[in-house]
């Protein structure tokens, strides 16, 4: 299968950290070690041919019984060439952190915090990383498989 | 000319004293959650210094229903009413989102007809969304007058929106691989009789906003975001073009039949407030040229795809075969099963650009569907933009940026 | 004497009449229907006894009814003497100032002349300024009494923007009073009979400037920055419930009024019809006698002047719904740097002119 | 920054569309040429012109729109144009009533035979369907061998008026009807719709059964 230029590029500097590349549905995608997150979208926002500048995305999806077991997406697109890529960085459970790409697309920000929210990934470097849509004082990440969908939360507020 | 001098500087000093002396002290108050400004349930800890924003903090949350896990606990099909009530103004675009980013983990292409009602549908919501945020934010600059002007095009475009799939905000109509029904008898008679009342309102309010000098003095020079900054804020939309970048997805990635329709891409100049409005007062106007070469142009045939397994059947076959009835049962029950795999469908909404990443492992039930809120970069983007302006600068920042708490919140 | 207490008191009971009994519910309404069909909307219209909705007339009384009966709040850690003496303090110099204002001329009706003005100041228009200013203290001790920082912000703005506005205000009249030459209310009116001697025709100038600064003293659209509700929720009376919410509300009406007749008193030829002089007039009515023709003249005066005023509050309405509202630092720019020196020119200009 | 100046000035001078791609360069997107993407300038002026910073003029302006308004509407008023009450469009609601258009979806209902028994065969599809988990069926069977709901509680205070149980019905048993007055309740018990409060008969709801017919027949697939 031809390879797009994206994810030719990304495969010939980066082979070592490149787990897997497939472009399902013509999505380009890449699945990459979670310890070169910051080395590989600064190349790719940086490299003249891509430059994607925008980051669209950014979300985190459980797949609760594989190893590793957490995927931290990131959906770029780059305006001057009208392309999306799709990275992926699998997290283990047991060390449930990757680092933060705040420094590259300030954007990142609130979509961290919102992965962290839900899902309980740490991102490391982030200024400001607390709970967003939910309350301080929320139990469990509640967008993890293993969280019941009816579960009630205690009640929490000031006691009189 | 040297006591001048000297009484001068007595004069300074004496005033720096003063400043040195007086006690001041930054005062915290809470913007919201249920303050006139946060229409959307939002709140902002404000810091002032006078009137002066010091520091700004925005918390969301408030509208948080947990869309994610609902949809992933349901059929792929009962994600519709969900997303109906994510941008609760343009309903329909949300709808459209989702299943063309459904018929694309599919791989199934829908029927021309489909496609151009779908463009008429996405047009008109998008309509009812700027209707809504430039009457909002005229409402919240004290142009009550205004606000009411567009609020009477918004319902008008509702009446529309009603006849086509009989709800007003709830629209629940597209559906994977075809529509709920079709177009309604004589609706591109009626569609030109709300236009025509919609353009005379629309110049109506130009005229009460567009060069009125206090209105002016409000959004100029305010909220200012420069194109390069709006980009590294993940901006898209209305908001986007406003500082100068030409991004629309309906011409960078054209979906459905937005290439073969010819329309205009407004953008500003230097990404203010005014030019948000601009913007979207002149996307009105293109939102309606689409909707009238889509009717103008309109195939007839069939709205639906013949696939028994993804799009229910028609009623004929259900009441006559049993074939027909049995395999109805099979896929409601079941929900339908796109195969394995993940992708990333974005369409242009109200706000900017609403993305689905849709993760299937094979079931009937969705594995992952996330959505991608065009509001949420621009509400982070807040501390930003109104930090170091006045108080009342919050009011038509906040506004422009048009954040709707479902969309933003989920 | 006793014909003059009873004049006296005929007059006050009127104006207070007219303007607590009529103008301040009406306008109520007039503001709801108003608006409502300037913006395609029907109004309230709901209110009714034994089905009659009178177009919504009733709908002062509802309000009224509803405000009465509501609990008398005082937030937490509220100033209570002060919480409660601010409204007073707003409502009264709103009252008071209509009785300088003639709403009619001096009529001699069976040997007693009558002149239809409460009190007949000679420095009618430098007491309406000074209670004008008083009520700028309601404003401010209702804001920093109720322990709210929404209504403290209010009451910050409230001060900063009645106190530079006054200037302008008192500075934009003293053109008319250069004209007429008078600071009598009932001079004043009485000048202008001549329908090209009008104010507003002499003075167009300091006609919109004192319409600007006048709204601004009202505090309404444009100017509504001490209560923009967008902004600081409802300003200097988030926390006032019930009748007190009522008697700032009805200051705001009654003021409106005042400043109406201001206007009409000042610049519209205060009771007199256009191109119709008293004694035309009295030749119409002579049909009736001689006191008869005088009675007719007084009510057809009066007349005259409360259209004018419902006029000019029918003006002031069609600005509040048409503009959107300033913000803080660009209305006080408008005042200090925009009304202030066009005041001033326009004192300069009538000097000129007065002096060639 | 210099570019940017000289791109700026370059604007002022003539606005037509090769200076707006200059300045958009480092913005276009690069597979789109600029005639295909049509970027329209609508920001006129970045300074205030003469005529905006007088207030007087567009303040005039504003107000003949709303009393131009304000005039037609009292017309309208008085004078009712042809057809209609009043001219403006407000429906003085409980006294009058919209007409709703085919599609409306109201509350759902159970369409009941003539002879007073239901058409629903408790085949469960609703349930299954509905996105807000409010409808549920117990099935029995009459001595005829005919199934039918023994029990069929429609829960109003969940229910999102998706109208997904009429269309994955197969027996055109339940049906979204046009009624929307009277749902509020002050208890959330009563909200709980037994069968017989949700039965209609079959004659009332005709118009719906057609429509319904109409969209979902064949000749969409």
């Amino acid at each position: 299968m031809e390879l797009s230029i994206t994810l030719k590029k990304l495969k010939e500097r980066f082979h070592n950290s490149i787990i897997d590349i497939h472009s399902f549905r013509g999505d380009d995608t890449a699945i990459v070690k979670k310890e070169d997150i910051l080395r590989i979208t600064k190349f790719l926002r940086d490299d003249e041919e891509l430059l994607y500048n925008f980051m669209m995305d950014l979300t985190a999806v459980d797949y609760l019984g594989r190893e590793p077991r957490f995927e931290v997406v990131y959906h770029l697109y780059s305006l001057k060439y009208n392309k999306r890529v799709r990275i992926k960085a699998p997290v283990p459970e047991q060390d449930c952190t990757i680092d933060s790409i705040i420094s590259i697309w300030i954007a990142a920000d609130w979509f961290e915090r919102e992965a962290y929210d839900l899902y309980g990934i740490i991102f490391k470097g982030h200024p400001n990383l607390k709970r967003i849509l939910l309350y301080e004082g929320f139990k469990g990440y509640p967008l993890r498989k293993d969280y019941p969908v009816r579960k009630r939360q205690p009640l929490i507020g000031p006691e009189n | 000319m040297s006591y001048g001098l000297f009484l001068m500087s007595r004069v300074c000093n004496f005033m720096s004293d003063i400043t040195k002396e007086l006690h001041t002290e930054h005062m915290v108050i809470n913007m919201g959650p249920s303050h006139p400004v946060t229409h959307g349930t939002v709140k902002f800890v404000v810091t002032l210094d006078g009137e002066t924003i010091v520091n700004f903090e925005v918390e969301i949350g408030y509208l948080h229903r947990g869309f994610e896990k609902m949809c992933e606990s349901g059929l792929w099909e009962q994600a519709f009413p969900y997303t109906d009530r994510l941008n609760y103004v343009s309903s329909m675009i949300n709808n459209v989102g989702y299943a063309l980013a459904v018929e694309k983990l599919i791989g199934i292409d829908t029927p021309e007809r489909c496609k151009y009602i779908r463009v008429i549908v996405s047009e008109l919501s998008r309509l009812s969304d700027h209707f809504t945020n430039v009457a909002a934010s005229g409402l919240e600059l004290g142009a009550f007058t205004a606000f009411l002007y567009f609020v009477e095009a918004r319902d008008l475009i509702w009446d529309l929106l009603e006849s086509i799939c009989g709800a007003r905000l709830t629209s629940n109509y597209v559906r994977i691989g075809g529509l709920k029904n079709d177009l309604p008898e004589g609706f591109k008679g009626h569609t030109a009789r709300v236009f025509k009342r919609c353009r005379e309102l629309w110049i109506d309010v130009d005229k009460l906003l567009t060069k009125n000098r206090i209105f002016l003095d409000r959004v100029r020079d305010v909220g200012i975001m420069s194109p390069d900054d709006a980009i590294a804020y993940g901006f898209t939309g209305p908001c986007l073009r406003a500082s100068g970048v030409p991004y629309d997805v309906r011409k960078a990635q054209p979906y459905l039949v937005y290439d073969r329709m010819d329309f205009e891409i407004p953008i500003g100049e230097k990404g203010d407030n005014f030019d948000r409005y601009l913007v979207r007062m002149e996307e009105i106007n293109q939102s309606m040229r689409i909707v009238e070469q889509a009717l103008d142009n309109i195939p007839d045939g069939p709205i639906n795809v013949d696939m028994p397994e993804y799009r229910w059947q028609s009623k004929d076959d259900i009441y006559t075969k049993i074939e027909s009835v049995i395999f109805h049962f099979k896929t409601v029950v079941e929900g339908i099963k796109p195969p394995e795999g993940e992708v990333y469908f974005a369409v242009e909404g109200g706000n900017g650009e609403l993305g689905f990443y849709l993760v299937s492992n094979g079931s009937g039930k969705p594995y992952k569907c996330r959505v991608r809120p065009p509001c949420f970069p621009l509400t982070a983007a807040m501390p930003k933009m109104v930090t170091g302006s006045l108080i009342a600068d919050v009011v038509p920042t906040f506004d422009m940026i048009n954040m709707i708490g479902g969309e933003c919140d989920r | 004497m006793i014909a003059d207490l009873i004049e006296a008191v005929a007059k006050i009971l009127f104006i207070f009449g007219v303007n607590m009994g009529f103008f301040a519910p009406v306008l109520g309404w007039v503001e709801r229907k108003q608006s409502a069909v300037m913006q395609d909307r029907v109004g309230a219209n709901r209110a009714d006894i034994f089905g009659f909705t009178l177009i919504g007339l009733l709908h002062p009384v509802a309000d009224t009814i509803k405000l009465l009966t509501k609990e008398d709040f005082i937030p937490a850690g509220a100033n209570k003497l002060f919480h409660t003496l601010a409204p007073f303090i707003t409502l009264t110099p709103a009252l008071i100032a209509f009785s300088v204002i003639p709403f009619g001329g001096q009529y001699e009706i069976y040997g007693h002349t009558i002149n239809l003005v409460i009190a007949d100041l000679d420095v009618g228009i430098l007491f309406i300024f000074a209670f004008a200013s008083l009520s700028i203290y309601g404003v401010v001790l209702g804001g920093w009494s109720s322990n709210n920082n929404w209504s403290f912000l209010g009451a910050m703005r409230a001060s900063a923007q009645m106190l530079s506005y006054e200037v302008a205000m008192g500075l934009a009249i003293i053109g008319v009073i250069m004209v007429y030459g008078s600071l009598r209310l009932t001079d004043i009116g009485a000048m202008q009979e001549n329908f090209f001697k009008w104010g507003i025709f002499l003075q167009p100038i300091g006609f919109i400037l004192f319409i600007a600064c006048a709204t601004a003293e009202n505090k309404r659209i444009p100017f509504d920055i001490p209560e923009a509700e967008t902004e600081i929720v409802a300003g200097y009376f988030t926390e006032y419930s019930s009748m007190k919410f009522i008697m700032f509300w009805m200051a705001e009406f009654l003021e409106m009024i005042t400043i109406a007749g201001i206007i009409t008193t000042l610049f519209l030829g205060a009771w007199h019809i256009p191109f119709i002089s008293s004694k035309m007039l009295l030749s119409l009515f002579s049909f009736a006698g001689a006191n008869g023709a005088t009675i007719l003249v007084m009510l057809t005066n009066i007349a005259t002047f409360f259209t004018k005023i419902i006029f000019m509050i029918w003006f002031q309405m069609t600005i509040r719904w048409t503009l959107p509202r300033f913000r803080y630092d660009q209305m006080m720019k408008l005042g200090w740097k925009i009304l202030l020196p066009l005041s001033l020119i326009n004192i300069f200009i009538t000097g000129l002119v007065l002096l060639l | 920054m210099n570019t940017l100046g000289i791109n700026e000035k370059k604007t002022e001078i003539n606005r037509n569309l090769q200076s707006s791609v200059s300045i958009l360069q480092p913005y276009m997107i690069g597979s789109i040429p600029i005639d295909k993407l049509k970027p329209k300038k609508v920001r006129k002026n970045t300074e205030l012109t003469l005529w905006e910073r007088l207030y007087i003029p567009e303040i005039v302006r504003g107000m003949v729109v709303t009393t131009r308004h304000f005039i037609f509407n009292m017309i309208g008023f008085v004078f009712p144009p042809n057809g209609k009450k009043r001219s403006i469009f407000t429906v003085y609601y409980p006294e009058e009533k919209l007409t709703l258009p085919d599609a409306y979806r109201g509350r759902p209902v159970l369409v009941m035979r003539e002879d007073g028994t239901e058409r629903c065969v408790a085949c469960g599809l609703c349930e299954k369907i509905c996105p807000a988990l409010c409808i549920s069926i117990l099935g029995g069977e009459r001595e005829n061998k005919e199934r039918y709901p023994t029990y069929y509680t429609l829960d109003m205070s969940l229910c999102v008026f998706c109208g997904f149980c009429e269309e994955v019905c197969p027996k055109e048993a339940i049906l979204m009807s046009d009624e929307y007055e009277g749902l509020a309740e002050y208890d959330r018990k009563n909200m709980l719709y037994p069968k017989e409060k949700l039965l209609v008969s079959e004659k009332k709801l005709q118009k719906r059964i057609d429509y319904v017919r109409k969209i979902y027949s064949k000749c969409n697939y």
